[in-house]
């Protein structure tokens, strides 16, 4: 049993590794932000694996407490002015201060 | 090879790639997110050296944890370096918005603040 | 029976593995934005509940049961509230019926109607 | 045996590929979203390292608070960033700092694979002079007894890095409200996950910081989740960040401090050294020293995210337009 679920664990890692290919690939902030939220649930549920099959229970906790900071990457990237980068769809992001006040 | 060491690895290709980025980067938040790539691989050394010390442990039959002190010092080193990395930021937003630019190199005339900076 | 839960095990984890597999597919192959937020919602709802689903019967003490499902219903929590953020984020503007089109680009597309969503 | 081998194979080649993405990224947001996955993956790294106490910080400080410090930064500075490419280093330059570079990681490398066999550890004296704490978790224990004066100064220099943070206002902003954080601009989901998520996360930072002195947890972890609550509930819009001239928040950033040194100096009469505890006592100062600094360590994590303070009129304005 702890081989296989240590095997779910690689296989979970590995496939939201692939999904990381949209950090590479963008082609907006949105995306890059899709890939790392995945990469996030992949890796709480790797981590739960982890923490079953080799049998430390306080893994359970550090599980927690990712999945309850999960959200905030993305809280960041819609406050803030993660909207002057991506608005663009490009890596250049030139759309203009978005916190400079116009006074 | 055991998978402690591998990790041993991984931090030395952090370190670096960290001092690559902090050398080779232009821009100032490139740098920072270059240091802390660095102090992370450092804070892996540490990690690998606890997982070893452990094995002390493991010998006396009383757990599987590794060595206590490095990862006190690695749990103080976090927490400061999050603070180091708040007030460099900090300071980089005000040069961007007091000078509008992003980079450390002050050889050219800096062009005028956006129009909405205040000044006193 | 510990026959049967080790398999049950088996089962709900290969499926959930699976469901994370589909929303990497779905993630690296559907054409735009929001597409891929469909995606990314199947991996954290089905994916990760059915991975804690198979490792309830692992798990030790009620505590750990409790430890194991909160996961999952934060996992939940966060999963829609990031689908809500990041889909309104994306969105195009000319969805927006009543975006003016003189409107400073900062202003947010959906900040007129945002209460009809409440 | 060869299984968790495969996922430590998968964990190292994820954080370097990460890595390499942080470094060679073109837009400075991209590395940004880069390093929040980063955080995230080297939190499993730490699990995998045995350090459950390490990668509970990671998780709180690397995936939560560092995320929306750094996203954030990197939006502000994108219209900036257009000039600096030209000023990257010829290749020339760079592949030498390239070889360079590989060298001081081969050193590194090499340091690792001849470290000493039996490997030097205090873990075995640290169990020994456990029981006298009262404690049971020795990460704890190593904190608050064997290497207290590090986490006294640590705590202290949080407060020096928050007057830092809080210099760069100008003069005429100056008690006034933070304004790094732009209050919410959307009406939908953002508040009700603000409404939703703090009562549990400070019950999981309260667990965390009571939980530490026998199980994997403490007061760093507790503060940050502690912290990252106060921030999703200011970003939300929900209440706005305290003035920097508030008597009471200054009195809560210095209190675990305070707290700290005056425990510690007692300990001079009643156990004959600075920060030495009588052994009857030992636990509960232990246990108020842990709460003081939560305290304080919330504030200030939490502070020093808000940024410096803008002048009040500028404060009102931004929020009545965001929300």
């Amino acid at each position: 049993m702890t081989a296989f679920l240590l095997g779910a664990a690689a296989f979970i890692l590995g496939t939201v590794a692939l999904g990381l290919v949209r950090i590479l690939r963008g082609p907006g902030n949105a995306d890059r932000m899709l890939a790392a939220q995945l990469l996030g649930t992949g890796g709480v549920a790797a981590l739960l694996l982890l923490g079953v099959a080799t049998g430390v229970g306080a893994v359970s906790e550090v599980g927690l407490l990712l999945a309850l900071l999960a959200a905030f990457g993305s809280v960041a990237f819609v406050t803030g002015a993660g909207r002057a980068s991506d608005a663009s769809a490009t890596d250049s992001g030139t759309q203009g201060a978005a916190r400079s006040e116009p006074e | 090879m055991s998978g402690t060491t591998l990790f041993g690895l991984c931090a030395a290709a952090l370190v670096g790639l960290g001092l690559y980025g902090l050398i080779c980067q232009p821009g100032a938040l490139r740098k920072i997110l270059a240091f802390n790539l660095i102090g992370s691989g450092v804070f892996l050394l540490f990690g690998v050296i606890a997982q070893r010390g452990g094995g002390v442990l493991a010998l006396a039959g009383t757990g599987a944890d590794g060595d206590p002190v490095p990862q006190a010092l690695v749990i103080t080193g976090l927490v400061v370096a999050f603070a180091a990395t708040a007030i460099a930021v900090t300071l980089l937003v005000r040069l961007a918005e007091t000078s509008a630019r992003g980079t450390l190199e002050g050889d050219e005339p800096a062009p005028p603040a956006p129009a909405g900076e205040r000044r006193p | 029976m510990s026959l049967a839960l080790d398999l049950f095990t088996i089962v709900a984890v290969t499926l959930g593995a699976i469901f994370f597999l589909a929303g990497t597919v779905g993630l690296l192959r559907f054409p735009d934005t929001l597409t891929r937020l469909h995606a990314l919602t199947k991996a954290d709802n089905l994916g990760l509940g059915l991975v804690v689903l198979g490792l309830l019967p692992q798990a030790t003490a009620p505590l750990g049961w409790i430890g194991l499902i909160a996961v999952w219903l934060l996992a939940l929590l966060s999963g829609a509230t990031v689908g809500q953020l990041l889909a309104e984020a994306v969105r195009p503007p000319e969805w927006d019926q009543t975006r003016t089109p003189d409107a400073p680009p900062d202003v947010h597309p959906n900040a007129p109607e945002a209460s009809s969503h409440d | 045996m060869t299984s968790a081998l495969v996922v430590d194979a998968a964990l190292i080649l994820l954080v370097l590929g990460l890595a390499l993405w942080i470094t060679a990224a073109r837009a400075a947001y991209g590395a940004a979203v880069g390093f929040v996955a980063y955080g995230l993956l080297l939190t499993l790294v730490w699990v995998r390292l045995a350090a459950v106490d390490v990668a509970m910080t990671e998780a709180a400080l690397g995936s939560g608070l560092t995320g929306l410090l750094l996203l954030g930064a990197a939006a502000r500075l994108a219209p900036y960033e257009a000039a600096e490419h030209q000023r990257r280093p010829g290749l020339g330059l760079r592949v030498l700092v390239g070889i360079l570079c590989a060298a001081i990681a081969a050193g590194l490398a090499a340091v690792v694979l001849l470290l000493p066999d039996p490997a030097p550890s205090q873990a075995l004296a640290v169990a020994a002079h456990l029981p006298a704490t009262g404690l049971g978790n020795p990460v704890t224990g190593v904190l608050m007894a064997y290497r207290a004066v590090d986490t006294l100064l640590e705590s202290v220099v949080l407060v020096p890095a928050l007057i830092g943070v809080w210099s760069l206002s100008t003069e005429m902003s100056w008690g006034g409200r933070p304004g790094f954080l732009t209050p919410c601009r959307s009406g939908s989901a953002l508040p009700l996950l603000a409404r939703m998520l703090p009562p549990f996360g400070i019950l999981v930072g309260i667990h965390l910081v009571w939980a530490g002195a026998d199980d994997p947890g403490g007061k760093f972890q507790g503060a940050a989740v502690l912290a990252a609550m106060w921030i999703l509930v200011m970003v939300a819009g929900l209440r706005e960040p305290p003035p920097v001239s508030d008597r009471l928040m200054r009195f809560l950033l210095v209190v675990g401090p305070l707290c700290f040194i005056g425990i510690g100096a007692a300990g001079i009469r009643l156990a004959g050294a600075f920060l030495a505890y009588p052994e009857a006592y030992a636990k509960p100062l232990i246990i108020a020293i842990e709460v003081g600094l939560t305290i304080s360590v919330t504030a200030v994590l939490g502070l020093l995210l808000a940024g410096p303070p803008v002048p009040e009129p500028q404060y009102q304005r931004q929020s009545r337009r965001r929300s």
